[in-house]
């Protein structure tokens, strides 16, 4: 077993054992911090697939300031273990792992028979993930979703002041 | 995008539709009835020149179309064949006797009132002149909305219920048949430019497209009842029926005439107009199916007018009788059959509108509807008895008046194709006797009660209209060969079908 | 590309203007001034290719490379406009009552242009990159746009709702993309570079095909994917409703269409059943739940669903008639829904029983409303039945599953039983005088109903009006 | 040589004009003028009937085509009139009989105000034309038209006085009743035009030889069906008494002399076909014995007046049948005219004695009415012994004529006629012993009030009392002159092809002279022995107040027989009918109708509950669909 | 590594994220679930890429590019849906003082 494939399982089992902690964990914040466990190991797997600098966007935005934002919110509601929701009543949960699971063995079982899910994927090799290749191609092929995105961006802003921003009148 | 020439067809749809829409901003009652009446009488003048216009009663004797909806093959075709010229005529002469027997009724908003009926007329109208399967549909629904209004508006107790029934019942049934049409149209072949050969439109929803398109049998058995079921709903026959009823207790009398005397001949006009030709094989199969069910439902519908107390769902029961012999000779497909059923479109007509107006003028004066609290009208209303006497006895094909023709023919025709029916169906013969009677005796005749005292007689203008019915009644009854002669070569046409 | 920019610009445009603006209507005529420059330029670019048939040069007024990731027709130019002319009715008939909404009326109109970017993105998307961006720019302002009601715990609902089901539904469409381009041996996200392979699709292919599926039937609100559709709609502020009902939906319906005509259209047969069930569920259940429903609005919301069960039938079909079909479907729901909306607002009670006697009160209303309703129903004479007439054309012409069109047909049927009810409360019912409505209706406004209803019945008359412009 | 009768549509034209001006101008007529033009046209008629008569005694018979009432390509029915000898015959007895009656009803109807005297006078111009046309009609059509029109006219006559509920019941228990006759009629006719392509007498009885027996048999059985109806034999025979709710003289004109006989003109008419129907001609007899022995059995117990007429035609339209069925037409048609002559008069008899009893029907509150009314009681003695048979009577040789085809055809038959003979016998004077001998026994007032009727009743009643001692003299057999019987010979163009058919397939023997005059002398002795029976039981009749019991009980209830048609038609189809009205239609049609919109109620009540508002279910359900997608997409 | 081992990893994570989507109360919790979907679709994006890059890298260098600008992309949309996530969970829990979302069922039928 070679040194990838060993820290392929690795970041696997710490990304799936985040993930279920996510869901099981009582505490949000303790949720949140598995979360952030989660991403950085997508990272790491995204460092073996040679998307370096996806893996650093990753760590940055999501892990950092997506995660932080969170945080904050529940620091903000001042909420933990005790005032969290209780988990929903028992049928719902089972109903909801057995067709969350079920959909796995779905999505796994029409897979089975393909041929192209033996084919390889290329590991610590090449260098597109690079910061130059993917700048180029953003500011040139991508020129068009990169400027519009911004639109997206000024409609997240906009609805941010819109919601938070308090009413000079009230309405009924 | 419409044609450079106005064709009778185009003159009975349009009248009305112009006129009825006019209607609707004429503020004074008597304006908008004055208004509307000369309205149907021009439309009656048209009719009626269409009847003398031409004497060749070819498919195309009175077509003009033009390209409506061009890539679809759809086309504002609308053309007059003697059968189309029979119906139109029906539905020109309803509505001025319509208007006049019910010149005295006052309406609330009686503009809107008159306006829907008018715009009902051209629904009508387009409906028998339809030459393109989807204009077909298109007047075809488009003559139950105002009615649709019309009941739900000015109608009686429970007339929302009953009037939405029937509206939801017929929709059902005319989208079932929207399908038939489009999967018809699907199969239809396509048109070809006359010069270069080129094809035009895939397909076409033209008549003659229709009538010549080639459709297995297997097609045919289930489009034959996406379309019959439409028809048998409006027309209605047994067990389609139990809208009708409702609806005709309900609605105001003058609507009811519309809903009887013409609306439902659209049933039986359609499945001449477009089931027999399009789906012979079908037809020749499900024949007995559909006389049986006719049949039946004769004699169900004549044993049930027994039982009815309301002179409106009286006169629903047995016009569900009637309609289901008419239903019946049809799909005989012979030709003396055929010929019957052209007359007693036209005769049906005009005795149930005799028999609204009767019951109509009943209504008005007493307020009441109920057979079992009238009684001894004849002595108050001697006048209003005889013409509701004769009206009755046409209803039941005395001959001599118009009714015997036809179903003297519907009947030999009716043998011809199996004699048990013919029994079967002569029952109901007997029971309309015992139905008729049993309403005329008591209304009618008997003494006085105190409710029937204080009737009087009928005026001027319900007299007149009701002679207008009786000549046409024993016009017909004694010389009914116009009628043959104008639909003669429609049933020579269609029954090519059936070679 | 005109329509793209130019709501994005003026988006930005009416988002400075709140700080500008000194009364809350100046926002409106800003709205509708940049409605029209966009419509017009929208027909500017959609009317050129007939004007300069033999030049090579194709004129718009922002030429941008998109590097095809855009692809500009006249079927998408024109549903562009369509939509354009929908939302100018929409601003016209129901300007004051955003204004009533809160305090950021600039800010909602530049939401609103936010979705319109979107809409036209999403019609004219031609990569799975540019598909998922535009339905993210239609989505985001509208999880806003419902929440806008601030105060009303309804409308905060609605908008969480919206959200978290939003999302989720990003998930899966994410899901579908990444399998897709997984299963695409082409390595490319261009929708009409996938490769299917020869005869079956390629597993990984069809696992995103039905990921991707299952993302738009959301977007579009199809059963069992409907249900967020039903609560947002009902908490939505009214006039906003109107809008998601309306614009948004068709341009969903419209990203849905392209999306799978153009990446999937060869393999049609091989996931027509899907739609079929999906289909045949959505009509289902949007009609049969309407049935029941007492308010208003909530029951336009399920008559939402149920319309969508019949534009699905497009999807179903996927055959020119289905296309022409669902542009003219879009067209005709999307009026007959504003018009009714528009109504529907300047009514106290948004029960059923709120209507009664509208007739006596307020006929223009009554009036056009019927229209409207009957347009919905699709009774002939009204656009409602063109466009039914085409899906049912569209849906028979593929020569598959007919079961399928008499059971969509007989649910038309059940549609006429609660539209019909609001008709029947309109002309038959009395309305009780309390009820009395103090109506806060001007003569411009039912001028602009009676356009908008007879728009519809000329569309009804003449359906090519529309559809003549979808080829060239 | 047509020519001559080219004004035949005058005869049917005048009581039409009549109808017409009567009924339209009903108001503003005086009721002398609509005496007149009522009595008038029908005189007119009678004058052209005669004349007509003596153009077809000559030997010019016509068929003469007006228009054409239904002309297509399938069928072809002319507005035809055809008048040979069998229905010159008719015209006669209808105008002439009818004009007497019409004379009568002058005075009878007197006290009707004059609305509804022109009104009654209108219905009877109306009925004679319809039966004018029933018998001229050149095809079956026509003559259902006439058919139909006279059942039209007998309803509105019995119910003439509507007031009355119960008349207006047996009006409509007539017209039903015929109604059920006249399906018969329709079907075969149905049947024939099927088979010929036409319904034109002559193209038919010239192509009868073409139908297959099966057919025949069937077609003559659907006629005779209709003939039942409207010549009231078992089982349609029950409106006939009751039709005697009717004014007097409509009793006297259609229940008696014209229109119950049409059925026994149709046969006459279509003699050939039911000549070659051996089947039917066995029915026919059958059916018209049972009639004739039932009916009398019940008269012989009737108290009221017209009733016993009433039973006393059944019975006499029973032993016309009886003479079709036997084959003797000639007979059959004899007796009709004999019979119109001697009822026509008993009923017109009757109604001048009901006149005179201030509208007292029942016999027992008769009697002894001889010594007021003296030529009522004379004419009526008459009648009696023209019904009774007493030769030389008319009725005697009709009569016998019948009998002695009868015997020759089955000697049971014979047996059972004069059984039936010997009841008329005796209720005919039973009821002439009841009214004019013995005492009065009716209420001092109406003793004051007797009086004999004036002339516009007298001078019908003599007349036709004449014709009724004198009418049989056109058919004396054989036996006692040769060559006497003058309405053979008459007739016999109608009936020349049957008489060659019969001679060909059933020949028989004829009977020697000596048998037929045992015969007659047999039941001559049989009729005078009830005659004589009778007048001396009735002579001295008491009223009793005991109540009928055994046989008597059943017959003075008619056999219970309308009891019996109540509870096994009429009962249960009126509760089919409201079974089907309250259950059928109501829960199980209609209901189905309005279930398949509850079930779209319940439906939409339960659907409605998975939009729980629980974000988590919805996506559950969501996750479920994406589950079922896959499933379908992948796995199935 | 086969691609078939990243495509379970990244269901599962998807998985993860329905089942925490399912069973979760807590708005926030359920927020971050659906965060967990969109990085189990990046991931999947990204080892596609590479397989792509693999199969034909060769002929088309910067193939694999278009998939990591995908992602980012996504992270770009993922991250403008978390601020107006925020703040209508927010606006919520000013409302009602909570986020269990079981609260919310005022719209209902």
């Amino acid at each position: 077993m070679s040194v990838t494939q060993i820290l392929f399982w690795f970041l696997s089992f710490l990304a799936i054992g985040g993930a279920v902690m996510v869901v099981a964990s009582r505490s949000p914040v303790n949720s949140i911090l598995f979360l952030i466990i989660t991403f950085f190991a997508i990272s790491g797997h995204y460092i073996l697939l040679n998307a370096q600098f996806l893996a650093i966007v990753n760590i940055i935005v999501y892990a950092g300031a997506i995660m932080v934002l969170f945080l904050f919110v529940v620091m903000l509601m001042n909420l933990n273990a005790e005032t969290e929701p209780p988990h929903k009543s028992k049928y719902l949960m089972y109903a909801g792992v057995i067709t969350g699971s079920s959909l796995l063995l779905l999505v796994v079982a029409a897979l089975r028979k393909s041929e192209s899910i033996q084919q390889m994927t290329q590991l610590k090799d090449g260098d597109v993930g690079l910061l130059k290749n993917l700048g180029r191609a953003l500011f040139t092929d991508y020129v068009f979703p990169f400027e519009i995105s911004s639109v997206l961006f000024l409609s997240a802003m906009i609805g941010a002041v819109v919601i938070s921003k308090r009413d000079k009148e009230v309405h009924s | 995008m419409f044609g450079n020439s106005i064709t009778i067809p185009h003159l009975l749809i349009f009248i009305p539709v112009i006129a009825g829409l006019v209607t609707f901003f004429i503020k004074s009652e008597s304006g908008a009835k004055t208004w509307s009446l000369l309205a149907a009488f021009i439309t009656l003048g048209v009719s009626a020149a269409s009847l003398v216009y031409s004497k060749n009663n070819e498919l195309n004797g009175l077509t003009f179309n033009y390209e409506w909806l061009k890539h679809i093959g759809a086309s504002f075709a609308v053309s007059l064949d003697g059968t189309g010229r029979l119906l139109t005529f029906l539905t020109a002469v309803s509505f001025p006797i319509i208007f006049i027997a019910t010149y005295k009724n006052s309406y609330k908003s009686s503009n809107v009132f008159y306006g829907l009926m008018l715009l009902s007329q051209a629904g009508l109208m387009g409906v028998f002149v339809a030459s393109d399967a989807l204009l077909f549909y298109f007047f075809w629904e488009l003559a139950l909305v105002p009615v649709y209004f019309l009941c739900s508006r000015w109608g009686g107790e429970r007339r929302i219920q009953a009037t939405f029934k029937f509206f939801v019942y017929t929709f059902a049934g005319s989208l079932l048949m929207l399908i038939g049409i489009i999967y018809v149209y699907l199969h239809t072949s396509p048109v070809l430019d006359p010069n270069t050969h080129a094809i035009v439109v895939e397909h076409s929803f033209s008549m003659s497209y229709f009538h010549g398109v080639l459709l297995s049998p297997s097609q045919q058995n289930w489009l034959f009842w996406l379309f019959f079921i439409a028809f048998a709903v409006k027309m209605p026959i047994f067990p389609f029926h139990t809208w009708q009823p409702d609806t005709y207790e309900q609605s105001p009398t003058a609507v009811t005439m519309v809903l009887s005397g013409v609306m439902v001949k659209m049933g039986l006009f359609g499945v001449i107009r477009w089931i027999l030709p399009v789906f012979p094989q079908a037809v020749i199969k499900f024949d007995n199916v559909v006389i049986g069910l006719s049949v039946v439902g004769m004699i169900y519908a004549s044993l049930i007018a027994i039982k009815q107390d309301d002179l409106k769902r009286f006169a629903a029961y047995s016009s569900i009788a009637h309609i289901g012999l008419m239903c019946a000779a049809i799909f005989t497909a012979k030709s003396i059959a055929l010929e019957g059923v052209m007359v007693q479109m036209f005769n049906h007509g005009i005795n149930i509108i005799g028999l609204w107006i009767v019951i109509g003028l009943i209504e008005k004066q007493l307020g009441v509807r109920k057979i079992s609290q009238l009684g001894g009208v004849a002595h108050r209303a001697p006048v209003l008895t005889i013409m509701l006497v004769v009206i009755a006895f046409a209803n039941i094909a005395l001959p001599l008046t118009n009714a015997f023709v036809g179903e003297f023919m519907m009947f030999t025709g009716l043998f011809q194709f199996n004699i048990w029916y013919t029994v079967f169906a002569g029952i109901s013969i007997i029971l309309a006797a015992v139905y008729t009677l049993n309403m005329v005796q008591k209304v009618f005749f008997g003494e006085n009660n105190d409710l029937t005292a204080s009737m009087t007689d009928i005026s001027l203008n319900e007299k007149f209209i009701l002679v207008v019915v009786l000549v046409l009644i024993f016009f017909v009854g004694v010389y009914p060969q116009p009628f043959f002669d104008l639909t003669k070569d429609s049933i020579a046409l269609l029954l090519t079908r059936f070679k | 590309m005109n329509a793209i920019i130019l709501t994005a610009v003026w988006g930005i445009v009416m988002m400075f203007g709140g700080v500008f603006f000194k009364k809350k209507t100046t926002a409106l005529y800003w709205a509708v001034a940049g409605l029209v420059l966009v419509l017009a330029l929208n027909c500017y670019e959609l009317v050129q290719p007939a004007w300069f048939l033999n030049k090579t040069e194709y004129r718009v007024l922002f030429n941008i490379d998109v590097k095809e990731m855009l692809h500009f027709n006249s079927f998408n130019l024109t549903f562009i406009s369509i939509m354009l002319v929908c939302t100018l009715f929409y601003f016209l008939l129901n300007g004051r009552d955003i204004e009533k909404v809160g305090d950021s009326v600039s800010e909602y109109f530049a939401l609103i242009f936010f979705v319109l970017c979107g809409v036209s993105i999403a019609a004219t998307f031609n990569t799975l990159l540019t598909l998922f961006l535009g339905i993210e720019i239609m989505s985001i302002p509208l999880y806003i746009l419902t929440g806008s009601d601030k105060r009303n715990l309804k409308s905060n609902e609605a908008a969480l709702k919206y959200f978290l089901m939003g999302s989720f539904s990003t998930g899966i469409m994410l899901m579908g993309i990444a399998f897709v381009y997984g299963g695409n041996s082409n390595g490319s996200f261009f929708i009409d570079a996938i490769n299917l392979g020869d005869g079956k699709i390629p597993p990984l292919v069809g696992v995103g095909l039905v990921f991707l599926l299952i993302a738009m039937a959301f977007k579009v609100s199809a059963a069992p994917f409907h249900f967020w559709t039903p609560d947002v709609y009902d908490g939505a502020p009214t006039v906003f409703t109107s809008f998601m009902a309306t614009i948004v939906k068709a341009a969903g319906f419209i990203a849905f269409i392209r999306l799978f005509e153009n990446a999937f259209g060869k393999v049609h047969l091989q996931w027509q059943a899907l739609i079929a069930v999906i289909t045949a569920a959505t009509l289902l259940i949007g009609n049969i739940t309407a049935v029941f429903q007492q308010s208003v609005k909530r029951m336009l919301a399920y008559s939402s669903i149920a319309q969508a069960g019949f534009m699905l039938l497009a999807i179903f079909a996927m055959n020119e008639t289905a296309k022409e079909g669902l542009v003219l479907y879009a067209a005709a729901y999307s009026l007959a829904t504003i018009g009714i909306f528009a109504i529907l607002i300047k009514m106290n009670d948004y029960t059923i029983d709120g209507f009664n006697g509208l007739a006596k009160q307020q006929p223009v209303l009554a009036v056009t409303a019927a229209v409207f309703l009957l347009s919905l129903t699709g009774i002939p004479l009204t656009a409602g039945f063109q466009a039914k007439f085409f899906m049912l054309v569209a849906a028979l012409k593929n020569g598959h599953q007919h079961w399928l069109v008499v059971f969509a047909v007989l649910c038309a049927a059940v549609s006429a039983y609660y539209y019909f009810k609001i008709i029947q409360a309109i002309f038959f019912k009395e309305g009780s005088d309390v009820a009395a409505n103090d109506w806060d209706i001007s003569n411009g406004f039912k001028i602009l109903l009676i356009i908008v209803s007879m728009l519809i019945i000329l569309l009804g008359l003449f359906p090519t009006l529309i559809t003549e412009w979808l080829h060239y | 040589m047509s020519n001559t009768l080219q004004i035949v549509w005058l005869i049917p034209f005048l009581p039409l004009i009549g109808f017409l001006v009567n009924g339209l101008f009903r108001k503003q007529l005086s009721k002398s003028l609509v005496g007149i033009i009522g009595s008038g046209v029908i005189l007119a008629s009678f004058a052209l009937s005669v004349y007509v008569f003596m153009q077809v005694k000559g030997g010019n018979i016509h068929l003469a085509h007006y228009f054409n009432f239904i002309n297509t390509d399938s069928i072809k029915v002319g507005f035809d009139f055809q008048v040979d000898q069998l229905s010159s015959l008719f015209l006669l007895i209808i105008t002439g009989v009818g004009f007497l009656i019409h004379v009568y009803s002058t005075s009878y109807m007197h006290e009707e105000d004059s609305k509804d005297f022109a009104k009654y006078f209108a219905y009877l111009n109306l009925f004679v034309f319809s039966m004018l046309l029933l018998v001229m009609g050149g095809n079956y059509i026509i003559m259902f038209i006439g058919w139909e029109g006279v059942g039209l006219c007998s309803y509105l006559l019995i119910g003439f006085w509507f007031r009355n509920n119960d008349y207006n019941n047996a009006a409509k228990k007539a017209f039903i009743m015929n109604r059920i006759g006249d399906l018969g009629f329709l079907l075969a006719v149905f049947w024939l035009y099927n088979k010929l392509g036409t319904t034109d007498y002559h193209t038919v009885f010239e192509n009868a030889g073409k139908l297959t027996p099966a057919d025949l048999t069937g077609i003559t059985l659907l006629l005779f069906v209709g003939a039942t109806g409207k010549s009231a034999q078992i089982p349609l025979y029950t409106w006939l008494p009751d039709a005697m709710a009717g004014p007097t003289p409509v009793s006297a004109l259609i229940h008696a002399a014209t229109m119950v006989t049409a059925g026994i003109y149709m046969i006459a008419r279509s003699n050939i076909m039911f000549t070659m129907a051996p089947v039917t001609h066995y029915v026919i007899a059958a059916v018209g014995l049972a009639t004739a022995i039932l009916a009398a059995t019940i008269a012989l117990k009737q108290n009221d007046i017209k009733k016993v007429l009433a039973y006393s035609t059944v019975s006499q339209l029973g032993y016309m049948f009886l003479g079709l069925g036997v084959g003797a037409y000639t007979g059959a048609v004899f007796h009709v005219m004999t019979h119109a002559f001697f009822k026509a008069l008993l009923f017109l008899g009757a109604g001048s004695v009901i006149h005179a009893m201030g509208g007292e029907q029942d016999m027992r509150n008769m009697g002894g009415l001889k010594k007021y009314m003296s030529i009522t009681h004379i004419t009526f003695l008459l009648g009696c012994l023209a019904i009774a048979g007493m030769p030389p009577f008319s009725g005697f040789f009709s009569k016998d004529e019948i009998l002695a085809a009868a015997f020759k055809q089955n000697p049971l038959y014979w047996g059972l006629g004069v059984a039936g003979a010997m009841m008329t016998a005796f209720y005919m004077f039973r009821l002439y012993g009841m009214t004019f001998l013995g005492k009065f026994r009716g209420t001092h007032e109406q003793e004051h009030h007797l009086h004999e009727s004036p002339a516009a009743i007298t001078v019908p009643l003599s007349i036709l009392a004449v014709l009724a001692v004198i009418g049989g003299l056109v058919g004396i057999p054989e036996v006692f002159m040769h060559g006497g019987h003058k309405l053979e010979v008459f007739l016999e163009p109608i009936f020349a092809t049957t008489n060659e058919y019969v001679k060909e397939h059933q020949p028989h023997e004829a009977l020697s002279h000596s048998t037929e005059l045992g015969l007659m002398a047999a039941s001559v002795i049989g009729a005078l022995a009830a005659l004589l029976f009778a007048w001396n039981k009735f002579s001295k009749y008491e009223k009793t107040d005991a109540a009928e019991t055994g046989l008597g009980k059943i017959l003075a209830n008619k056999w219970y027989v309308d009891e019996l048609y109540n509870t096994v038609i009429v009962k249960p189809l009126n509760s089919f009918a409201a079974f089907l009205n309250n259950v059928v239609e109501k829960k199980g049609i209609d209901g189905a109708v309005n279930g398949v919109g509850k079930a779209v109620n319940y439906g939409s009540r339960q659907i409605r509950l998975l939009q729980s508002g629980q974000v988590g279910t919805y996506v559950l359900l969501m996750v479920v669909g994406i589950l079922v997608l896959f499933i379908i997409q992948f796995f199935l | 590594m086969p691609i078939n081992y990243y495509i379970v990893l990244s269901v599962a994570l998807f998985s993860i994220g329905i089942i925490g989507v399912l069973t979760r109360r807590n708005a926030i919790i359920i927020f971050m679930c659906v965060e967990l979907m969109l990085n189990a679709a990046n991931l999947l994006l990204v080892a596609f890429s590479k397989m792509h890059n693999l199969a034909l890298g060769l002929n088309f260098p910067t193939l694999a590019s278009d998939a990591q600008i995908f992602v980012f992309f996504i992270m770009v949309v993922a991250a403008a849906e978390v601020s107006v996530g925020l703040a209508i969970i927010v606006m919520i829990y000013r409302n009602i003082h909570s986020v269990d979302v079981n609260f919310l069922n005022r719209l209902k039928n």
